[in-house]
């Protein structure tokens, strides 16, 4: 249920930014039952969990994401400097990196932070063997093993998410 | 002014990634061309609107933005399970 | 609403359009040359993007929407969709150079460019359907109906008869495809076991295309 | 000119100038894989610039609203671009198109895929 009003809230907030009108009752209403309407949906298709509405993240998501972004921007840098070289100074590398993540979700958001990062792209996600990463670089590839964005992943689940996955997956 | 020369440097952009998606060689290529080429009209989209005055019209960026997503994902279930109907258990 | 010609671009307009147009010329001389159905699909939806950048040049922005979301998204996962029923890995390449077709769209074209000549310049302000009722709507949508966008207010309020109607024929159509559809995946299934029997792995990605 | 006017200038050719670097890229480099590489350029970095540039000025006419619909799109692309990339990867990948490699540090993994 607080899941449901959390995509409420969310829904609402978005309709609220996106439409920019708020003096015609009417198209105000009308929203209010559109926001509804697709809270009801997806309570009925099931997809309201912690996967769905991820409120166990929390803040550390908001602390998650700054640094997120200044290693994208490095990483641009880096990846723009091979492509802008005469001659094309690429070694391209695959590897395996182990995750350390605990469910499901930790390991999408860890495997999204590499393929959103310019230079590395993960391929496919096991839960034994871990990530295979394609670097366009050597170096790139000796970033991804050093496993600190692998850590900060894995910090991002607290324990009431992990526990919440339990439950899920065995109903 | 600079919005001119933003939209001139995102049609060279998108002159490339056409090229890249005639070009081929491979069909995933093309796709990965396709992609990459929905993301510059998008762009071309806001910087128009600033370049005319009238912003208001981000919303068909958004819209852009979502199909090309829904496209992408059934272009590749498609291509995974050759149907979009149901989907089979991973080989 | 402001009531000028197409976003008021200034001197570049005209190059950002001779640049679109330009691409999508590309596009279409990619649909005809490329020989795999999979990507025209795809080359088609971006056919579909660029259309809909040419008609919020023009300022028709509602068109524009239509554009990207049934062009480039909803159609392109129904040829898909299609493409996933038929057999679409053989086809037939005419090897002869075909006369009669590009005459008849020549001669079209021609045609259009003649009928053109007649017509008034793009969003002048006393082209005959810019005096008819137009004005009327533009003035009083704010008083009779209350809805800020005037698009919307003529399809499902002036008009709201025509579009009953209209959705009436879409309905009565999306329920023919549903039960041609349901059907199909008999014909589907058997497709799909003859592929397996072809190549033995029918659901791994073929690896034929680019043979432009 | 005031700063205003030079800072969005500066993101918005500058991204410009990214994306067209990102579709070079794509032209220039070997395989598929080293181009989704290229292409994440233009889906990343040019991309925040050329957003943020636009919002630098509506931000300083207080028209937030249309500050919020730019952070929305970059928010869509930023959670939808990686997904796509990794669709084309994985599907390549198990297309059995080998990537072009000059280290294979796990176990041959490029070769048997």
């Amino acid at each position: 249920m607080v899941r449901a009003l959390g995509l409420l809230f969310f829904l609402a907030v978005t309709w609220l930014l996106l439409s920019g009108i708020y003096d015609n009752n009417l198209l105000f209403w009308l929203g209010a039952a559109s926001c509804l309407l697709c809270v009801f949906i997806a309570r009925r298709m099931d997809v309201i969990d912690h996967e769905g509405t991820p409120l166990e993240l929390g803040w550390r998501i908001i602390v998650y994401w700054p640094w997120l972004f200044v290693e994208i921007v490095k990483a641009n840098i880096d990846v723009i400097g091979h492509l802008l070289r005469p001659t094309l100074n690429i070694s391209p590398t695959l590897i395996r990196s182990k995750t350390l993540q605990r469910t499901d979700l930790g390991r999408v958001i860890y495997a999204n932070s590499i393929t959103l990062t310019p230079g590395t792209l993960s391929l496919d996600i096991d839960d034994e063997k871990g990530i295979l990463v394609h670097a366009l670089s050597r170096a790139g590839a000796e970033g991804v093993l050093t496993d600190d964005m692998n850590r900060r992943c894995a910090a991002l689940e607290s324990d009431r998410l992990h526990a919440r996955a339990q439950k899920d997956r065995t109903p | 002014m600079i919005f001119a020369i933003g939209a001139l440097g995102l049609l060279v952009a998108m002159l490339l990634a056409l090229s890249r998606a005639l070009l081929g060689p491979t069909l995933l290529d093309r796709v990965m061309a396709v992609n990459m080429f929905v993301t510059t009209p998008l762009l071309l989209l806001a910087v128009l609107g600033y370049l005319g005055g009238r912003p208001e019209f981000l919303d068909l960026a958004l819209v852009y933005a979502l199909m090309n997503f829904i496209g992408i994902i059934a272009v590749l279930k498609y291509f995974r399970y050759r149907d979009l109907g149901q989907s089979r258990a991973r080989s | 609403m402001n009531l000028d010609s197409g976003i008021p671009l200034g001197d570049w307009e005209a190059i950002i359009n001779v640049a679109l147009l330009g691409l999508l010329l590309l596009v279409t001389i990619g649909i005809i040359r490329v020989r795999n159905l999979f990507a025209v699909v795809m080359l088609a939806g971006i056919y579909s993007l660029l259309m809909a950048l040419v008609f919020t040049l023009l300022d028709a922005v509602d068109v524009a929407f239509t554009e990207a979301a049934v062009g480039a998204g909803v159609s392109t996962i129904l040829s898909l969709g299609t493409l996933a029923l038929i057999d679409s890995r053989r086809e037939k390449v005419p090897n002869r150079f075909q006369f009669v077709p590009l005459l008849v769209s020549l001669a079209a074209g021609a045609v259009l460019f003649w009928g053109m000549q007649d017509m008034p310049a793009v969003g002048s302000a006393d082209a005959p359907n810019q005096v008819h009722v137009a004005p009327y709507y533009i003035t009083q949508t704010q008083a009779d109906i209350d809805v800020p966008n005037i698009v919307t207010a003529v399809l499902a309020s002036y008009r709201g008869f025509d579009t009953l109607g209209e959705v009436t024929v879409i309905f009565t159509a999306g329920i023919g495809v549903m039960m041609l559809l349901s059907a199909m995946p008999v014909i589907g299934a058997r497709r799909r076991r003859r592929r397996e029997d072809d190549d033995g792995d029918g659901d791994k990605a073929p690896n034929d295309g680019g043979n432009a | 000119m005031d700063w205003v006017t030079i800072v969005s200038g500066v993101l918005v050719i500058g991204g410009a100038m990214l994306t067209v670097v990102g579709a070079y890229g794509t032209l220039r480099l070997p395989d598929l894989y080293t181009r989704l590489h290229a292409a994440s350029v233009t889906d990343t970095l040019a991309t925040f610039m050329i957003l943020a540039g636009l919002a630098v000025p509506s931000l300083f006419a207080g028209e937030w609203l249309i500050t919020v619909k730019l952070v929305f799109i970059l928010i869509f692309l930023w959670f939808t671009s990686p997904i796509a990339s990794y669709s084309v990867g994985h599907a390549a990948f198990f297309a059995a198109q080998k990537p072009k490699l000059d280290h294979d540090l796990t176990d041959g993994e490029g070769d048997a895929a």
